[in-house]
């Protein structure tokens, strides 16, 4: 084991958590990404291989999937996969070996930072910071849109959960917007 | 990012000199053009395998350079097997550069990797373990003109490696540098930047007219042969020093040549970037000439009325230091 | 009729009755020897200049709607020469200079006020680009003054210097710029033009370039055919749909750039101000009211109107550098039409077709190139040459590739 | 203004960047006898209709699509919303 110590997307050694009336806003930082793009003629052993990992169907255009390891649809032909940090820190390894040549697998745990958000009313504080529609955002759903100019996934886990998860450098500004949203909002 | 089967093909379209050969393990310097001719970005891909080449830009351009890749990815040939992700959030970098650039290197990187200079030698790339087992990526590659390499680690360690790379340097006496000392660095290599890139100029203009290979398809091949383009006056890159060295060499400045009258329909030129250079022991700039190329050791005056500038300089090659890259590759 | 103070006071006791239209209301004839489309202020200096320089007889001015009421009286009023390339400084330093005479040579007051401009630089490469761009102002005639952060200080207190997101670190001022009453420049050249015996006809829109063996013989228009020894398409803003009709497609796209004005203010600003790190420029009017601009709309259009997200992307802009403004509401927006040439210049040139010419791509610089615009392009009518200080304005540019001039 | 994208449906259009006419997708053959002349029609000369008109838009801020759009540039109406890798394998950019 190497002897570098990790800090989270905020700087710290734990991640941040905030709460304010209904809300809880917590910086995530034990998770893997891993982006899987299938190449010319790949689709279906992609998606063959992602189910292997997923044990679950393959997301579809704006829609998240999985047990362990879930997918959630980035794009035409492209995935992400997200899992534990501690149980599959090498998930960019596990996904290369199912795709076998199939796909493109590019590590991506350090590109993102995460924060949830939970409780009661979160569509209150979504409205306040992107376009999209909160009144048919379900659990299973997942889509890329503009937060405060960054590029951000939006993940709905429950009614009462979202991620989102926006550029690590960003992490202060992207955390910035989100308290600002939930401090008008309640 | 960059990858797929047809990755080194798709690369070859985007750069106007050729990728297509580059082996796996080296990187190389690529200019992009518009598809007007005029120079886009530059910076250096490194191939880490047949099908995956990692591919720099400037820090400003990072977006809209994926933009223009992904914009020949899909409308211009999009049976292609390629695919772009950005990976620039997901790695923190570091220059670590000086004589002393390998010693301290070996301090850092897992011993099983060779770090000689046969071993790696300059433009080599590769995925190195450092500290005990952290994946890492290596470059040797450098900006500043110095033996130098670059390290990267995933983001989350990039603050522990920086305290790790001073640590293991505290006997070279290894400090931090910033963009300042590295703008000094650059100019005394003659390398162009954002002040050289301006929207207008192109590779001939730069001086790498010769790296436009037409010997494939690439954006901007055909419009840079347009007659404006290639006159034989066209703006060259040079280097400046005064010829009193007490005086400034200020960016921003036009040139003119000697005798003649200093007004617009007699201009030569202008300064682009310039700094006061410790290697050389007086202000040193580097800019854009007429015919340039062929004026060096020419003193032309230096004007530059707006704040009261009027001296000569002397015309001199754009590589002020270190000219033949001993340094980079020892 | 001459305007005096003379005059004023005469009608100021005799109840107003003396006053005449400002212009005729023409009808059109069926030849001219030179018609130029668009009744907009380079339509109008043109055919104003081609009566007074080159003593030009039987010239008209059709117009698709009224006169003034398309850029002409949609812009931001602004006039100044800070540009950088060689192709370009030395015509709108002319520009600059016709704008100074302007009132005394047609009698008409069009409000030039030489408030200055400034351009804020925010950084050490912006100073760099913003000191060339000032020694290639001087080196063509026109004035460049670099100030320091305390020269700024002390002109414009308002402004956060230190510890703003963007911190100032000095500014590129051109003092002779400034702004001017727009839609008075559109009045005062139809004025003058109509005194040198130009028809000015509007209500006239072109349907179609009647062409013969590659000569334009002149208009179809909704007020009937009107022939002509030289044609002449001056009408920034809808260039693409004019010249479609005579089959032409140009360097050309058009889009929208919206402008804004506030509720009228005590005097604030000195003078114009444009931001350096973000998409904003300002001024405020004689009225009171602070008029400011930034970004296109950024694609292709020709609804004269403008949209929310870049609404919101100027008054973002707004924010960073005036947050005093953060109070003050806005009374109106609107958009205007802009040629957005592909390399930013703009074009006055012959066209492939025999006796039919062209005047558009005029991106941002519409409004403050009127007087040169009108100058070059009647001096090109008038002795199928360039002048001398749009030689660089020509359609061939982008083949030879010519275009960073 | 909102884009009905093909594969994510109605999307606020600040998600987009514009990305210019369509025709850019007909880029010349680079070997052609009249490469040169195509390459200076291809970089400059544009339709610039007041009506339909189809563009590229890039769905920058969401899956990285490009798009291809007819728009009426005098109402902003869409008519049509594709994708441009189709539109480009449809007029044969598939080589």
């Amino acid at each position: 084991m190497h002897r570098l110590k990790a800090i989270t997307a905020l700087g710290g050694t734990e991640p941040r958590v905030d709460q304010h009336g209904p809300i809880t806003l917590s910086e995530k930082s034990g998770f893997a990404l891993a982006s899987v793009a299938a190449r010319v003629g790949g689709t279906k052993a992609t998606t063959m291989a992602i189910k292997r990992l997923t044990g679950a169907p393959v997301p579809g255009p704006g829609q998240t999937n999985g047990t362990k390891i879930t997918a959630f649809w980035t794009g035409p032909d492209q995935w992400m996969l997200e899992a534990p940090y501690n149980s599959h820190e090498k998930l960019f390894e596990q996904a290369t070996a199912e795709v076998k040549g199939k796909a493109s697998v590019t590590e991506q745990s350090d590109g993102w930072c995460r924060f949830d958000l939970q409780g009661e009313g979160l569509s209150a504080v979504m409205e306040r910071l992107c376009a999209i529609n909160m009144h048919n955002f379900e659990a299973g759903h997942a889509t890329r849109t503009s937060i405060e100019h960054l590029g951000c996934f939006v993940i709905c886990r429950t009614k009462t959960h979202i991620s989102i998860l926006g550029p690590r450098s960003s992490a202060g500004s992207l955390h910035h917007g989100l308290l600002i949203a939930i401090r008008s909002a309640y | 990012m960059c990858k797929g089967l047809t990755s080194a093909t798709f690369l070859n379209k985007i750069y106007c000199n050729a990728f297509g050969k580059l082996a796996v393990g080296k990187t190389r310097y690529g200019l992009m053009l518009r598809e007007d001719g005029i120079a886009m970005d530059d910076g250096t891909a490194g191939r880490l395998a047949e099908d995956h080449f990692v591919v720099t830009t400037t820090t400003a351009n990072a977006a809209s350079v994926l933009r223009h890749m992904e914009f020949a990815r899909q409308c211009l040939w999009p049976d292609l097997d390629v695919q772009l992700i950005s990976t620039t959030e997901a790695w923190a970098q570091y220059a670590v550069a000086g004589p002393n650039a390998r010693k301290l290197l070996e301090k850092v990187v897992d011993p099983e990797f060779d770090l000689s200079n046969e071993g790696f030698p300059f433009m080599a790339c590769s995925n190195i373990k450092v500290c005990g087992g952290l994946r890492a990526r290596l470059f040797r590659i450098s900006f500043s003109g110095e033996l130098a390499y670059e390290i990267a680690v995933p983001t989350r360690y990039g603050d522990a490696m920086i305290r790790e790379l001073m640590q293991a340097g505290e006997e070279f006496e290894v400090v931090p540098y910033g963009t300042e000392a590295l703008g000094v660095m650059r100019i005394e290599k003659g390398h162009a930047a954002g002040n050289e890139l301006n929207g207008t100029t192109t590779a001939l203009n730069l001086g790498m007219g010769k790296m436009v290979s037409k010997k494939k398809d690439s954006i901007g091949s055909i419009l840079s042969e347009r007659e404006g383009l290639k006159s034989e006056d066209a703006l060259k890159l040079v280097g400046f020093k005064p010829v009193d060295p007490k005086n400034p060499v200020p960016a921003g400045s036009h040139l003119m040549t000697l005798g003649d009258p200093v007004d617009a329909a007699h201009d030569q030129g202008y300064v682009t970037s310039a700094c006061y250079s410790p290697s050389l022991k007086c202000s040193i700039a580097i800019g854009y000439l007429k015919s340039g190329d062929a004026r060096k050791g020419e003193i032309i005056r230096l004007v530059s009325p707006l704040t009261g500038f009027d001296h000569n300089v002397e015309v001199v090659s754009a590589h002020f230091v270190d000219p033949e890259g001993e340094r980079l590759r020892a | 009729m001459r305007y005096s103070g003379l005059r004023v006071i005469k009608e100021a006791l005799t109840g107003h009755k003396g006053w005449k239209p400002t212009w005729r209301d023409a009808t059109p004839q069926n030849h001219y020897d030179f018609l130029v489309i668009g009744g907009g202020g380079h339509g109008l200096a043109t055919a104003y200049y081609l009566a007074r320089n080159h003593g030009a007889k039987k010239i008209a001015v059709i117009e698709k709607g009224w006169i003034g009421g398309g850029n002409v009286g949609r812009n931001t009023t602004i006039v100044r020469s800070n540009y950088l390339l060689d192709g370009n400084e030395p015509f709108y330093e002319h520009s600059l200079k016709l704008w100074e005479g302007l009132e005394q040579d047609l009698n008409y007051n069009a409000m030039v006020s030489q408030r200055g401009i400034l351009n804020l630089v925010h950084s050490d490469a912006q100073r760099d680009a913003f000191t060339r761009r000032g020694n290639a102002m001087i080196l063509n005639g026109a004035d460049a003054d670099l100030m320091s952060t305390k020269d700024i200080q002390k002109r414009y207190p308002f402004l956060n210097v230190t510890d703003a997101r963007f911190p100032i670190k000095g500014g590129l001022a051109q003092h002779r710029g400034g702004t001017v009453r727009h839609d008075a420049v559109a009045w005062g050249y139809a004025r003058a033009a109509d005194q040198l015996g130009v028809d000015i006809i509007q209500n006239c829109e072109v349907l179609g370039f009647r062409i013969e063996s590659g000569k334009c013989l002149g208009v179809e228009t909704s007020r009937g055919y009107i022939g002509a020894s030289k044609v002449a398409s001056c009408v920034a803003g809808s260039s693409g749909r004019l010249m479609a009709k005579a089959e032409m497609r140009l360097p050309i796209e058009s889009h929208v750039l919206q402008a804004f004005v506030t509720e009228g203010l005590k005097p604030i600003l000195p003078g114009v101000i444009t931001f350096g790190a973000g998409h904003f420029y300002c001024s405020q009017s004689d009225k009171g009211g602070i008029v400011f601009g930034g970004d296109l709309d950024g694609y292709n259009s020709y609804a004269q109107r403008g949209n929310l997200p870049v609404v919101e992307d100027v008054c973002e802009g707004a924010m960073a550098i005036f947050p005093m403004l953060g109070r003050v509401r806005l009374l109106r927006m609107w958009g205007g039409i802009m040629d957005m040439s592909m390399d930013g210049s703009p074009i006055i040139d012959q066209t492939h077709i025999d006796s039919l010419y062209f005047n558009g791509g005029w991106c941002y610089g519409g409004f403050k190139a009127t007087p040169a615009s009108g100058w070059c392009y009647a001096h090109l009518l008038a002795t199928d040459t360039p002048h001398e200080f749009a030689t660089a304005f020509r359609f061939d540019r982008f083949a030879k590739g010519q275009n960073d001039r | 203004m909102i884009i009905n994208h093909p594969i994510l449906g109605p999307r606020d259009s600040a998600e987009f960047t514009y990305m210019g006419d369509a025709a850019l997708l007909d880029r010349p053959d680079w070997q052609a006898k009249d490469a040169l002349l195509q390459f200076i029609d291809y970089g400059y000369l544009r339709d610039n209709p007041a009506g339909p008109h189809t563009e590229l838009w890039y769905h920058e801020q969401g899956d990285r699509s490009f798009l291809v759009i007819t728009r009426d540039t005098t109402t902003h109406e869409i008519s049509s919303v594709k994708l441009a890798s189709d539109v480009a394998r449809g007029r044969g950019r598939s080589k």
